[in-house]
C-alpha cells in the first residue's frame, strides 16, 4: 500500500510538472459531475467551444493560441484547491472559479500569487471593490446589483412604488444564498416592502413547507436564489400552488432552461434576471458552428448549445479574450503574464461597437472595468420564460441598479475585510 | 532472512509491549520519519503541499478520531463532519478573537471544544446502538451545519457566512493565511500527525484503550468485569471528538484557509472519513492513514492519470474513477474484509518466516 | 390556536404525503436489511439509477453515448424511444438483472461477514452504480414523464381551498398498493415464507428448499423495483439528476423510527416524520431562521428512539448473558 | 481445608424473587456462600441459575429480596460497581473479548486495579506505564497459573473451545476477587478438560483462598470439588447442604428424574 501511495504521489506530482507552455493558458475549473453538473455542464461547453472557436478562426489572440485547461472540481473545495494548485504551475492567466465556495478560497490565495480571478457574477460581491481587492473582478454585475434590479423590476411593476408590498426571498441555504439579504434589507428600509426569508436546504427536493408558508403569508413577489434541483422543485411548486409566474423573479442562476422544463407548462412567465440576451442569432454563435461544431469538435455531448448558461460561458470566454487583447495592447506584448492579464482586466473597456465587432451585436451590456470599480457597470436585464416555445426572451432593456445603496453595502463589507487582513488600497 | 526476532529477546515486558517489538520495524519507521522530517521540506512544491501532504495529513487525523470511536469502541459515527465544523469554528473565532494567540494553543483549544461537543452528542450512544446510533450522530451532523449556518455570531456576521482565516503563526512562523511557506504547513501537520499518532498509541495500549475494546466486543461481560459503560463510551466520544475537532481546525485554518459549513462539512465529509477507517482497517492506527490515503490520494492518481496522460475529458475521467473506486473498494472487502492494513501484516508474516515457511 | 388555522390540516396532509415519499425509499432499505442485514447504502443510487434508466428508453437515449463520442460517434439518440408501459417493464428488467450481479459479484463472496463490511460493500456499489449510470445516460437534468396526472387537484381544491399536488396522490396510491401487495407476497406465496424464513435465520431459509443467492436475488429485484416506483416519483417531481441518490439520506430518521426491518414501521415511521417535520418547518421554522427539516427529522428519530431504543414495532431487547 | 469451614459468611441472598413481566424466573430463594468454600448451585435446564448469578453480580435486579455481601446489606448497584467490590465470574456461553488477544483480554480482568488518569494515559509516563507493567506481572502469574503462556498473544476468537473458557477463566481470576462466581464452567469439554478445569478450581480455592461459587451440571464433578451445593428448581430452592446430603435428599431426585410436579 505504502508502494502504491508512493506510485499515487509520483504521478500526481508528473500530473502538476507539465512545463509551461508559450500558450495563453486558461484553466477552466468546470463542474460536469455532483448534483450541480446540469447547470455546469452546458457553461463549460460554452467557454471551450467559444475559445476553440478563437483559435480555429483566429489562431487564437494577437497570434497566441490559448490553451484551455479543464479540471474538474465538481462544485466542490478541495477538489477545486487541487485543480488551482496543478494548473498554476502551468502559467494559468487567470481563474474563473465557477462556484462561491471556491473563490472565496483563492482570493486571498490568488492575490498572494498574482494571478487575478474572475468571478461572473458570483463569489464575493464586495471585491467589486477594486482599490481593496486588486486582484478579484466580477464585472457584469454582482449578487448585489441583482437583487437591486429585481427591485426596480417589481417597483416598475407596481407602478413605482413597494410601499406595504411584501417580497419573499426563497434562497439556497448556504453563502451563495445568502448574498443579497442584506441589500433586500437595504431596500426594503429605502422602500417600505416587508421582506420574507425563506432559506432552502441542499439538495432541496422537497420544499412543501417553504411554499405553504409562501401560500400563508401571501406576499406580491418571490425572488429566488437557488441552485441546481432546488430550482426546478421551487418553479414546479410555485406554480402548484398557483402564485402568478411573473411575479416569480430567480436571479440568473436560477435562469436556465433546465429550471424551468421539468415544471412543463405551468412555468409560462417565470421571470429571472439575465446577462446577456438568449437565443443564437449572433456572428459569435455562427462562427462556433462554423468552426467548432460543424468541424465535429464541439465540447461535451454537444447538445447544450444556445442555452442560457451555454451562452454565458461563451460570454465569459469572451470577456477573456478581450482582456488577454486588452493587455497585449497596454504592454505590448503578445505572450502575457498572469499580471499583465490583471491588468488586461482592470482596464477592460468593451462598447456596444466593439462587442458587435466581436459578434455579440446587441447582445449584453457594456463593459467598463476601473481600478476602483471591479464590478464593471453592474447591468442586468429581465427575461421571461414561454413554455409553449421553450423560449427565454428579454422584456426589458439592461438596467442598472441602486448605486447608493449597493455601493455603500460593498464598500462597508470591503473596507472590513480590509482592515482584518491590513490591505491598503493599491490604487492611487 | 533479516526482518526476524531472531537476536532480539524480549528480557522486560516494557519491551514485549514497545510499540515496535522488531528492531527492524523500528529502524524502518525512524528511518521514513526522518526522511519526512529532514529531507521532504526541502522539496515540498505547493502542489505537494496543498494536494497531497496536508488533506493526507489532517485526514488521517480526523480517520485516527473516527477509528478510536468507531474502530476500537466500537460506536459507528456519522457525525464526523458536523464535529469537523465545530472545530474550524471554533478555531476561527479563537484566531479573529485573541489575534496574538500562538496556532498551536488555537489548535488545541479547538479540539478541547469540539470534545466538549462531542460528549454532548455522545450521550444516546448509551442507549442507542448499531446502525441506530449511526443513524443517530448524522442528528448532530446536520444539527451542527445548520447552526454554523444560522448562528451569525459563529462567523462574525459577515454577510455570506463564509469564514476566513487571517495569518497566523507557530513559534513565530507563519502557518495558517495564503503566505505560508509550503515546509512549513507541512511540517507543523506533520508534527500534529505524528502527536495524535503517538497518543492513540498510548491510549490503546493503556487500561482506558482496553475498556473500549471490551466494550466494543461484549459490553455486557465488559461491564461486569467492572467497566463504566458510560465512562467507556463518553470518553471515547471525548477523544475521538478532540481529534476530529483538531482534523477540522487544521482542514479550514491551515490548508483551505476558507470554509462555509454547508459545502466544506456536509454529510459526505462524515462518510468519507467512515469509509477511510473501514477500507484502511477498523481499530488500527496505521490501516486510518492507509485508508485516508486511499480515499483522497486516489482520486488525484486516475485524475492525473486519466486526464493528464490519457487526455480523456474531465467529467467522463471522474466517472471512469468512481467505478474504479468503488470497484477497488468491493475487491479489498472480499479479498481482505479487515481491512488492507491486513494485507499489511500478512505480509508482515511472511516476511518474518522466509524462506522457511514452517 | 393553531387548530383554527386552515394550514394546519394542509401541512398535516401534504405531510403525510411526503411521508409517503419518504416511506417509499425507506421500503427498499427495509426489504434488504430484513432478507439480509445489509444496510444498502447504495439504496438512493439505485433509485436514481433506474430513474435514469426509465427516461433513458423512454427518449431512446442510446446508452454511452458520451463516451462512444470519444470515438466519433456524435449520435446521442436512436431514432424513436419506447412507450412508457414498455420502457417500464425494461427499466424492470435491467433492476432485476442488476440485482443478479450484484448477488453473484458482490453478496456472494461476502456471505456471513460483519454488518459494517456488507454495508461498506454497497458503499462501493454505490460509487460503481453512480459513475456508470452517469457514463450510460449523462449527468444533465432529464425530464421524467410517464403521464401521471400533476398539478394541484382542482376538485380538493374547489371543495377545501387546499392545494394538494395530484402527483403526491397518486404516489400515495401506488405506495399503498405496492405495501399491500408485498406484505400478500411475504405471507401467502411459498417464496414471501421462505423470505421471512431467512430474515430470521439463514439455516431455516435453506430448509423450505430455496437456495440464499435465490432469496437474495429476488429481495434486491424487488427493492430495486421499489427504488424504481421511488426514483418515478420523486423524478416527476424534480427532473433526473444526481441529486436524486440523495434521496436515500431523508429515508434515514425514518429507518431509526420505524426500525430496519418493519415494512409497516418504515410507512408509520415515514408519516410521523413527515408530518413532524413539515409541522415544525412551518409552525416554529420561522421562529429559528427556518431549513430545519433535514435535522429536525433526525432528532425527532433520536428523541424517538431515547425512549423506545428497538424502535417503533421491534419487540423489547432483555439482554441476557 | 479443614479450618476455612469455620470461616464466616461471605455472601448471603434472602427471599430472592425475580420476575421478567409475567415470568418468574426465582421466587423466594436464600442461601449463603461461606468464605474460602466452593459452593456449588445444581438444578435442571431453566431452574433459575444463572439468573441468580445474575442477581449476585447486579445485572439483575430482583424485585423482591436482599443481597449481603460482607456482612453489608446490598442497595441498588450497577454492575461495575459490584465488580469494584470483588466479585468476578465467567458466563455460561463464553464472552471474552474476540477481537483481543489472550494477554489484553486478562489485562482487561485487571480493570479494578488499574487506576491512572486520561492525561497520564495520553503521554504514556509515569503512573500508567508503571501500573501497566505491575499489572502485566499479576497477569503473568495467572498465564503461568493456567498454562496457557504459548497462545498469549493469539486472538482468542482464533482459540479452540476448551481454551476458551480457560482464558475466561484467568479474566476472572485477574481480578483477584472475593467471590467467583462460575457459570457451568465445564460445559461442553471432554473429560481431560474438565480434570483441568476442576483441578484449576480447587487451586484457585486452595491457593489463593478465593471463594467460588459454580453452577455445573456433571454431578461426578460437584460431588468431587463443592463442599457445599444448593439445588434450585423452577426458580425455588429443594435443597441445600452437602453434596451427600444432596444425593440422599428425595426432592432433588425427583427433580432431577423428572417426576411430574403437581
Amino acid at each position: 500500500m505504502k508502494k502504491f501511495t508512493l506510485a499515487a504521489v509520483a504521478a500526481a506530482l508528473v500530473g502538476s510538472m507539465v512545463p509551461a507552455s508559450a500558450d495563453h493558458t486558461i484553466p477552466l475549473l468546470s463542474y460536469r459531475t455532483g448534483p450541480y453538473a446540469p447547470n455546469g455542464i452546458p457553461y463549460a461547453d460554452g467557454v471551450t467551444d467559444y475559445i476553440n472557436m478563437i483559435n480555429a478562426r483566429d489562431g487564437g489572440v494577437g497570434g497566441v493560441p490559448i490553451n484551455l485547461l479543464e479540471c474538474e472540481t465538481g462544485y466542490n473545495t478541495e477538489r477545486g484547491v487541487e485543480c488551482y494548485e496543478s494548473t498554476k504551475g502551468q502559467g494559468a492567466l487567470v481563474y474563473f472559479p465557477l462556484s462561491t465556495g471556491i473563490t472565496y478560497q483563492l482570493i486571498p490565495k490568488a492575490t498572494a500569487d498574482d494571478i487575478p480571478i474572475h468571478s461572473m457574477g458570483y463569489g464575493r460581491t464586495s471585491a467589486a471593490d477594486g482599490n481593496t481587492f486588486s486582484h478579484v473582478f466580477n464585472f457584469p454585475g454582482t449578487y448585489w446589483d441583482a437583487a437591486s434590479i429585481i427591485i426596480k423590476h417589481m417597483m416598475d411593476m407596481e407602478g413605482g412604488s413597494l410601499e406595504g408590498k411584501k417580497v419573499a426571498l426563497v434562497y439556497h441555504n448556504s453563502a451563495y444564498g445568502k448574498e443579497p439579504i442584506r441589500t433586500l434589507e437595504e431596500l426594503s428600509k429605502k422602500h417600505g416592502y416587508e421582506l420574507l426569508l425563506l432559506p432552502v436546504d441542499h439538495p432541496g427536493q422537497e420544499q412543501k413547507s417553504t411554499w405553504l408558508q409562501v401560500r400563508k403569508e401571501k406576499p406580491d413577489f418571490v425572488t429566488m436564489w437557488g441552485w441546481g434541483v432546488m430550482n426546478q422543485v421551487a418553479i414546479s411548486e410555485a406554480a402548484s400552488i398557483r402564485f402568478p409566474m411573473d411575479r416569480f423573479i430567480g436571479v440568473w442562476w436560477s435562469a436556465s432552461e433546465n429550471d424551468v422544463l421539468p415544471a412543463g407548462a405551468k412555468s409560462d412567465g417565470y421571470k429571472a434576471i439575465a446577462m446577456n440576451r438568449p437565443g443564437t442569432d449572433f456572428g459569435a454563435y455562427r462562427d462556433i458552428q462554423k468552426h467548432v461544431i460543424d468541424a465535429g469538435n464541439a465540447a461535451g455531448a454537444g447538445d447544450q448549445v444556445g442555452t442560457i448558461l451555454y451562452s454565458r460561458g461563451m460570454l465569459n470566454a469572451a470577456y477573456m479574450v478581450e482582456a488577454i487583447r486588452t493587455a497585449q495592447k497596454i504592454h505590448g506584448a503578445g505572450d502575457i503574464t498572469p499580471g499583465m492579464m490583471r491588468d488586461g482586466l482592470e482596464n477592460l473597456k468593451i462598447d456596444q461597437a466593439r462587442w458587435t465587432e466581436m459578434g455579440f451585436d446587441n447582445f449584453t451590456s457594456t463593459i467598463d472595468v476601473t481600478c476602483e470599480n471591479h464590478g464593471g457597470p453592474g447591468l442586468g436585464a429581465i427575461q421571461q420564460w414561454d413554455a409553449s416555445s421553450k423560449t427565454w426572451s428579454l422584456i426589458t432593456d439592461f438596467v442598472g441598479a441602486d448605486r447608493d445603496v449597493v455601493d455603500a453595502l460593498i464598500e462597508a463589507d470591503a473596507s472590513a475585510y480590509a482592515a482584518e487582513n491590513n490591505i491598503s488600497g493599491h490604487c492611487k | 532472512m533479516f526482518y526476524r526476532e531472531a537476536g532480539d529477546f524480549k528480557t522486560s515486558y516494557q519491551s514485549d509491549q514497545a510499540t515496535f517489538t522488531l528492531r527492524l520495524d523500528k529502524i524502518l519507521f525512524w528511518g521514513l520519519m526522518a526522511i519526512a522530517t529532514f529531507v521532504v521540506p526541502f522539496f515540498v512544491t505547493e502542489y505537494w503541499e496543498k494536494s497531497v501532504f496536508l488533506p493526507f495529513f489532517i485526514y488521517s487525523i480526523a480517520a485516527l478520531g473516527l477509528n478510536i470511536l468507531t474502530g476500537y469502541c466500537g460506536q459507528v459515527s456519522l457525525g464526523t463532519g458536523g464535529f469537523m465544523a465545530v472545530g474550524a469554528y471554533a478555531s476561527f473565532k479563537l484566531m479573529t478573537g485573541i489575534p496574538n494567540l500562538d496556532m498551536f494553543l488555537v489548535i488545541m483549544l479547538a479540539g478541547l471544544v469540539t470534545a466538549l461537543v462531542g460528549v454532548l452528542f455522545g450521550l444516546p450512544s448509551l442507549r442507542i446502538k448499531g446502525f441506530y446510533l449511526a443513524v443517530a450522530t448524522l442528528a448532530s451532523q446536520f444539527f451542527l451545519v445548520w447552526l454554523f449556518n444560522k448562528w451569525e455570531w459563529s462567523y462574525n456576521y459577515s454577510p455570506t457566512g463564509q469564514i476566513n482565516a487571517p495569518t497566523r503563526d507557530f513559534l513565530g512562523i507563519d502557518v495558517t493565511g495564503p503566505t505560508t511557506a509550503p515546509w512549513a504547513t507541512y511540517l507543523f501537520c506533520l508534527g500534529l500527525l505524528f502527536i495524535f499518532a503517538w497518543i492513540t498509541r498510548n491510549l490503546v495500549r493503556g487500561h482506558i484503550g482496553r475498556s473500549w475494546m471490551a466494550i466494543r466486543d461484549m459490553d455486557i461481560a465488559a461491564e461486569i468485569i467492572g467497566v463504566n459503560p458510560l465512562v467507556a463510551k463518553l470518553s471515547a466520544f471525548a477523544v475521538s471528538s478532540f481529534f476530529i475537532g483538531v482534523a477540522g481546525a487544521l482542514y479550514f485554518s491551515v490548508w483551505l484557509g476558507a470554509a462555509e459549513p454547508t459545502e466544506a462539512f456536509a454529510i459526505d465529509k462524515s462518510f468519507d472519513v467512515l469509509f477511510m477507517i473501514i477500507i484502511g482497517g477498523l481499530g488500527s492506527i496505521l490501516g486510518s492513514m492507509i485508508g485516508a490515503a486511499f480515499i483522497i490520494l486516489l482520486p488525484i492518481f486516475f485524475k492525473n492519470v486519466l486526464v493528464g496522460y490519457c487526455g480523456i475529458p474531465t467529467d467522463i475521467a471522474e466517472f471512469t474513477q468512481i467505478v474504479f473506486i468503488g470497484a477497488l473498494i468491493i475487491f479489498f472487502l472480499i479479498k481482505e474484509p479487515h481491512g488492507i492494513v491486513a494485507y499489511w501484516r500478512t505480509l508482515k508474516e511472511k516476511l518474518r518466516l522466509w524462506p522457511f515457511p514452517y | 390556536m393553531f387548530f383554527l388555522d386552515p394550514f394546519f390540516y394542509e401541512i398535516l396532509i401534504s405531510g403525510l404525503l411526503a411521508g409517503v415519499m419518504y416511506a417509499l425509499v425507506a421500503l427498499g432499505f427495509v426489504l434488504i436489511f430484513k432478507a439480509s442485514g445489509i444496510f444498502n447504502f447504495a439504496q438512493g443510487v439505485l433509485a436514481l439509477f433506474a430513474a435514469l434508466t426509465l427516461v433513458g428508453f423512454q427518449t431512446g437515449q442510446i446508452p454511452f453515448a458520451h463516451l462512444l463520442s470519444l470515438f466519433g460517434l456524435h449520435a446521442t439518440h436512436w431514432g424513436a424511444g419506447f412507450p412508457t408501459i414498455v420502457a417500464l417493464l425494461f427499466s424492470l428488467g435491467v433492476m432485476v438483472l442488476l440485482a443478479w450481479l450484484i448477488v453473484q459479484i458482490v453478496l456472494k463472496p461476502l456471505v456471513n461477514q460483519e454488518g459494517i463490511i456488507l454495508f461498506m460493500a454497497t458503499i462501493g456499489l454505490a460509487y460503481v452504480l453512480e459513475g456508470v449510470g452517469d457514463l450510460m445516460w449523462g449527468a444533465n437534468v432529464k425530464e421524467l414523464n410517464i403521464g401521471l396526472p400533476e398539478g394541484p387537484s382542482e376538485i380538493i381544491l374547489d371543495a377545501t381551498d387546499m392545494f394538494i399536488d395530484k402527483l403526491e396522490i397518486s404516489a400515495a396510491i401506488v405506495a399503498i398498493v405496492l405495501v399491500v401487495s408485498l406484505t400478500l407476497f411475504s405471507q401467502y406465496t411459498k417464496m414471501g415464507r421462505a423470505l421471512r424464513a431467512v430474515a430470521d435465520d439463514h439455516q431455516a431459509a435453506l430448509s423450505v428448499g430455496i437456495s440464499l443467492e435465490t432469496i437474495w436475488w429476488i429481495v434486491w429485484s424487488v427493492s430495486g423495483l421499489v427504488a424504481l416506483v421511488a426514483g418515478v416519483m420523486w423524478g416527476a417531481k424534480s427532473g433526473v439528476q444526481f441529486s436524486l441518490s440523495l434521496i436515500a439520506l431523508k429515508a434515514l430518521p425514518v429507518l431509526m423510527l420505524g426500525g430496519f426491518t418493519s415494512i409497516p414501521g418504515a410507512i408509520v415511521g415515514g408519516l410521523i416524520i413527515g408530518v413532524g417535520e413539515k409541522l415544525f418547518e412551518f409552525y416554529i421554522g420561522p421562529l429559528i431562521g427556518g431549513a430545519t427539516e433535514n435535522w429536525f427529522a433526525y432528532m425527532l428519530a433520536l428523541l424517538f428512539l431515547l425512549f423506545r431504543p428497538q424502535g417503533l414495532f421491534g419487540e423489547k431487547i432483555i439482554e441476557r448473558v | 481445608m479443614e479450618e476455612k469451614k469455620k470461616n464466616n459468611t461471605i455472601m448471603e441472598v434472602k427471599d430472592i424473587t425475580l420476575r421478567f413481566g409475567g415470568v418468574t424466573a426465582i421466587e423466594g430463594v436464600s442461601f449463603d456462600i461461606l468464605e474460602g468454600e466452593v459452593r456449588a448451585i445444581i438444578g435442571p435446564n431453566g431452574a433459575g441459575k444463572s439468573s441468580m448469578l445474575n442477581v449476585i453480580n447486579g445485572f439483575y435486579h430482583p424485585q423482591e429480596g436482599e443481597v449481603w455481601f460482607n456482612g453489608q446489606k446490598r442497595g441498588a448497584m450497577k454492575p461495575y460497581q459490584i465488580a469494584y467490590q470483588g466479585i468476578a465470574r465467567t458466563f455460561q456461553n463464553i464472552a471474552l473479548f474476540k477481537g483481543m488477544s489472550t494477554l489484553d483480554n486478562i489485562m482487561t480482568g485487571r480493570f479494578t486495579h488499574m487506576k491512572s488518569g486520561m492525561i497520564s494515559q495520553v503521554f504514556w509516563k509515569g503512573k500508567a506505564e508503571k501500573e501497566e507493567y505491575e499489572n502485566r506481572e499479576a497477569v503473568e502469574k495467572v498465564i503461568d497459573f493456567l498454562e496457557i503462556q504459548t497462545i498469549r498473544k493469539t486472538e482468542v476468537g482464533k482459540l479452540p473451545y476448551g481454551l476458551q473458557k480457560r482464558v475466561e477463566l484467568g479474566r476472572a481470576l485477574a481480578a483477584e476477587p472475593k467471590l467467583l462466581l462460575l457459570d457451568e464452567p465445564m460445559a461442553g469439554m471432554n473429560v481431560e478438560e474438565k480434570e483441568d478445569m476442576s483441578r484449576f478450581i480447587l487451586d484457585v480455592n486452595e491457593e489463593f483462598g478465593t471463594t467460588v461459587a459454580l453452577i455445573e451440571h456433571d454431578m461426578g464433578v460437584v460431588m468431587d470439588i463443592a463442599d457445599r451445593v444448593v439445588v434450585m428448581d423452577y426458580g425455588k430452592n429443594i435443597g441445600d447442604g452437602t453434596p451427600k446430603e444432596i444425593v440422599s435428599n428425595q426432592k432433588v431426585i425427583d427433580a432431577y428424574l423428572g417426576v411430574s410436579h403437581d
